[in-house]
């Protein structure tokens, strides 16, 4: 089956326009420096409370949002930096939440765990593990009732598993099939939790047998074979036949959060994976395979690194939302 | 108007609501060829067909999550729970998201949800399945809690719930379904919430109720009559919003003030509107404000314990009997 | 598959003594006596509440529990007093139970759906679908805990494999091999909803696979069937190996609850199955494979209606709690 | 004697009741190799082995439903719940079960289980993290509520809790993990449920607090102290019991209350107490009770709007001013 999703990988890699590919190598790049970027203003105490970074991570995000069309839907964690972005946030409006300014995506509220835009039908980064696959499932359903021809794309962790939520999602998704994909982003760790500690079944696609609909595992770390995957799932969902179970291998460069030193985990262990760095790896691809010019590549490095160095200007100079606003949108405002 | 039953008034707001609004739709446990547990949902599935009321499998917590992520995405759900005590399981849903999403996400998410469901004791259904939860939900800011006890209400209420942007918890008492009253058949007929009824005016106590115990005042107050007592019977309506007002107003012309509610005395709904009517009427009250509530143990399943377990005429007749 | 399960059946049949066949008789007559003299003491107003019947049932409650040691736990649901009475309880105690009186096995306190008896074993009936999932996973905890030799039998209904509760008991269960047999009734029905509208997998043995335990579908109307699956299952859990599944195939044949005219199904339906009632089944296995005299099963049959004319006049005669035990141990007293 | 943190106190109480007696075990989500997400449980897996601490996948409902199963399997668990937060997927199980099974069983069963949970806002952690949810526990016979405020009470009281029969939400509040007290060595030293404690005795006013909010109300004793304000500071230590008795003793010597507590205002347990004071020292008193309390919003992440949330000493003097 691996075989079959690296053929899957490799002609979707041939469809793919040059124009495309350098835009996924734009939005991994601009996902790398805007969490370095985070990292760097969190320990300068410019940001605060949880924060989860997304380094390593990025080929899912933006391989997966590349596989969508924009009307389509994504639905999140608390570890949704990367998502937020890959589906056409400004990097300004992230990072000013995260300094929980009012013009930051969520006005300041939210936080780094709570991201939201309706208009780019990025709907909420869920803090709760496992609490994003009920509302996705939810989504779902609305699009099927309207007879809309939207998806909803769910990404979640390896953790998220053993959660009944997960279970009782993918029931009923499969059940009404409906439009929706879910993508379980197993980076092998839940907090210092091990995989194969937290479920008795570390090959995390097979959940998807029992609910009679496909599950696939691919690499992580490859954007091509993760939009690869995404977007053959977002057609089989468009044509009514229901959702899938996706789970990419992946690797968190850094900590659970901000304060995890990640002391579990092995240095060897962690070593390997940097090899693995999807967008060394991509970069790599694009500059052997596709004979892609190393200026071009380091002139978009260079472009993103300003994009990032832009948001937190923007963020610092931008107002703290009024304390008058304290109790404003509880409810609805009469 | 007609008279009709509590049951049928629901339905036919479920109906109009129906007819009225395309994406308004129906979904949980048994709401569709059943009928519902409580018979609420009765005829829908035959007159809308199933994409419009949806029967689901027993996942309480993804039933209410995906009426979250629907209300979100453009429809106007109504989940509904078969009792209260099932929300328990959903309670992550209600109170992490329902609740919260407008504001955590800087006022851009829209939850118009509208969670039904039917709560209370008094059918000796035992300890894991009499409760009334609306002080859950109470404290929690982001969701509207209301709790008909009429007929008329009930129908008027879940309209209006339908028709507001906000999510709603609306708790319906298991024993008012067979409960007769005059109910308008206008189809723009609309209940407010936080707005109070006086059902019954009085100027030597004031007897503050929601939802079933809304009849055991009455019932007292009769009884105070004949004593000599002249109660004022107000019925909330809704938690919340809460009008404290319509209270306060009575109260500063009785003085006395009774709570009556059928949830646990402890951390109930009691103690906030006690509490409120002190902070506001303090110089105007004569004496303390009694609660009249279950006690607090889980309800136990002989009928007798159970009678002993709830609220009842009496015992208001008694707390009145205290004040004055 | 079925046809191994068959064979093991008849192995299991062999070995059983005639003792233990007329005892398993005993207790389906027991049961089904039981039942319908329930139902018409709910007709005439001693009992309320809601009340579920086992009758058509018993054939897994008696089966299984003779699969069990005396020692071993039951977990059950609101439909338990088959569970109950197969696991050693005294019709007087259920009977009074059922009454609401001082007498029951419960005391009173938690009528038809919460019976508890400590002594044999009997862990409780929990009403909330799925809820006793985790309490039997706790115990199975425990006993692995103690290294006791014991196991935990717990029953539910097709109903309870879309709560999140299923997934995470049966998760926590085989990843830490605890000595816990899961018996899924699969009646087809969760009161008025047909199992493939609330399950996108109708052969629900099959949510085993991914938890890498062992999941099998027996026959719910053949007390041996289910009498071998169980042993099994727990000798099994005994060795240290883990958490089993089991789907019994069965059908309920009165309605979901005393108030329930079951009309979601129809007359056809509920005649076939009433062709494969699972006590005439076994009398005419015993009757004609084992050549036991029809003599002695009709007098176990009259044996067993006095029994429940007693309990019924036990549990008549029985007090009513004192009004004064009302705030009585809802905490320990002192 | 050893001035320690709370963290350590509880630390400490673990180890001494596994030490104690073989029944006690802990399981919850990183609870072992982690050290727990708070470190309260640092260093036990490699002392006392995975047997007694057990690290769980995530799975809230069934770790604590799992509990219960053990307790009345005869063990004497430990459940931590990484925050309070998540308590909401597993309240069914407590509520449900927990709660009642000793009652519902005719007293036959036995749930000696303790659920640890940190909960508490102030480190900018957002909605979902963010809250304070005793009251739900507080409107729920047959479960006791600990809400230890300091170091030698939280060692006290979980040791305590690991001695008594009945099921325990304890509360720890994120805040006071890093918070040094004096606390005693003995192994025999509990801090038995139900006794409130007068941290500072007054005449004028009495506050009444628990958890982080005691100490906040010390602060502002201190600055009424400036102002000529001799203010009484009650300590809870426990909601269930609920010690009235010592509360109202104070009442009725200073005629003045103020409640303060970190939930959300609306329906938080300071309504539920200061009910009570109204109802046993109504003509004791010379103003309403005040509460102080949190903001009915859903905690916001920016800090300013964080910290106009929460409930703060500022808050606690113009409180008591209110009723000076
Ligand atoms: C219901 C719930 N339980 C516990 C937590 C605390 N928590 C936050 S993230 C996390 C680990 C999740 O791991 P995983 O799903 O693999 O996602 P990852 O962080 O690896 O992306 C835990 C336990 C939570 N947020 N929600
Ligand atoms: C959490 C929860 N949701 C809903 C109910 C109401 N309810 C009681 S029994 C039942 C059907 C259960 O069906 P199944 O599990 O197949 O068991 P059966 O009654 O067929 O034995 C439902 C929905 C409940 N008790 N608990
Ligand atoms: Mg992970
Ligand atoms: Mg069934």
């Amino acid at each position: 089956m691996a075989l079959e999703r690296e053929r899957l990988a490799e002609r979707a890699m041939h469809r793919l326009a040059e124009g495309e590919l350098l835009e996924l190598y734009r939005l991994m790049t601009l996902i790398r420096r805007f969490e370095d970027k985070v990292a760097e203003m969190y320990t300068r105490g410019k940001i605060t409370g949880f924060c989860h970074l997304y380094a390593g991570e990025e080929a899912i995000a933006v391989g997966a949002i590349h596989g969508l069309y924009d009307k389509d839907y994504v639905v999140s964690t608390y570890r949704e930096h990367g998502h937020c972005l890959a589906k056409g946030a400004s990097p300004r409006a992230v990072m000013a939440e995260l300094f929980g300014k009012a013009t930051g995506i969520s006005k300041g509220r939210g936080g780094s765990m709570h991201l939201f835009d309706p208009v780019l039908r990025f709907m909420g980064g869920y803090a709760i593990v496992g609490g994003g696959l009920p509302i996705a499932t939810g989504l779902a359903l609305s699009i099927a009732y309207k007879e809309d021809p939207e998806v909803v794309c769910c990404f979640f962790g390896d953790g998220a598993l053993p959660q009944g939520a997960f279970h009782e999602s993918l029931n009923m998704a499969s059940l009404w099939k409906l439009p929706v994909i879910f993508v379980c982003e197993n980076n092998f760790y839940g907090m210092g939790t091990l995989v194969q500690n937290a479920i008795c079944q570390e090959e995390l696609y097979r959940f998807a047998d029992p609910y009679k609909i496909p599950g696939v595992r691919v690499d992580g770390m490859d954007v091509i074979e993760v939009y690869a995957a995404v977007s053959e799932a977002a057609a089989r969902a468009r044509e009514g036949k229901g959702p899938s179970l996706i789970e990419a291998i992946t690797y968190r460069f850094r900590g659970h959060s901000m304060s995890d030193p990640a002391e579990y985990r092995s240095k060897r262990e962690e070593r390997i994976w940097q090899e693995r760095d999807p967008i060394k790896r991509f970069r790599n691809l694009l500059l052997h395979e596709r004979r892609i010019a190393p200026a071009v590549l380091d002139k978009i490095d260079q472009e993103e690194a300003a994009v990032v160095d832009d948001a937190v200007k923007f963020a610092d100079e931008s107002p703290e939302p009024p304390l008058s606003e304290l109790t404003k949108n509880v409810y609805v405002e009469d | 108007m007609a008279l009709i039953t509590y049951r049928e008034a629901l339905n036919q707001a479920l109906r109009e609501e129906l007819d009225r609004d395309e994406r308004v739709f129906i979904m949980g446990e048994e709401v569709g060829y059943f009928g519902g547990a409580f018979k609420v949902t009765d005829g829908l599935i035959a007159a809308y067909g199933e994409k419009r009321v949806r029967d689901t499998p027993i996942s309480e917590l993804t039933i209410v999550g995906a009426g979250v992520g629907a209300a979100m995405g453009g429809l106007r759900p109504v989940v509904e729970l078969m009792t209260i005590n099932f929300a328990l399981l959903a309670i992550d849903q209600i109170v992490n998201t329902a609740a919260k999403a407008r504001y955590m996400f800087g006022g851009q998410a829209k939850v118009p949800l509208v969670i039904r469901a039917p709560q209370g004791g008094g059918h000796q259904l035992g300890a894991q399945h009499s409760q009334s939860l609306e002080a859950y939900f109470l404290h929690c800011p982001g969701i509207r809690v209301a709790v008909p006890a009429t007929a008329a209400d009930a129908k008027g209420m879940l309209k209006y719930a339908l028709r507001q942007e906000d999510p709603v918890m609306f708790l319906e008492h298991e024993s008012l379904y067979g409960l007769k009253g005059e109910v308008p058949e206008d189809g723009e007929y609309l209940v407010p919430f936080g707005k109070a009824n006086v059902l019954r005016e009085g100027k030597d106590v004031t007897i503050v109720s929601y939802s079933k115990t809304v009849h055991d005042s009455l019932k007292a107050a009769e009884t105070l009559e004949n004593q000599g007592t002249d109660a004022e019977v107000i019925d909330l309506r809704t938690l919340n919003p809460l009008d404290i007002g319509t209270v306060i107003q009575s109260v500063k012309k009785t003085a006395r003030a009774v709570v009556v509610y059928e949830g646990w005395l402890t951390g109930g709904a009691g103690a906030e509107i006690a509490s409120r009517i002190y902070e506001a009427a303090f110089d105007d009250l004569d004496a303390p404000v009694q609660r009249v509530a279950s006690a607090d143990v889980p309800m136990p399943y002989n009928r007798h314990l159970e009678a002993a377990a709830l609220p009842s005429p009496g015992q208001i007749v008694q707390a009145v009997e205290r004040v004055m």
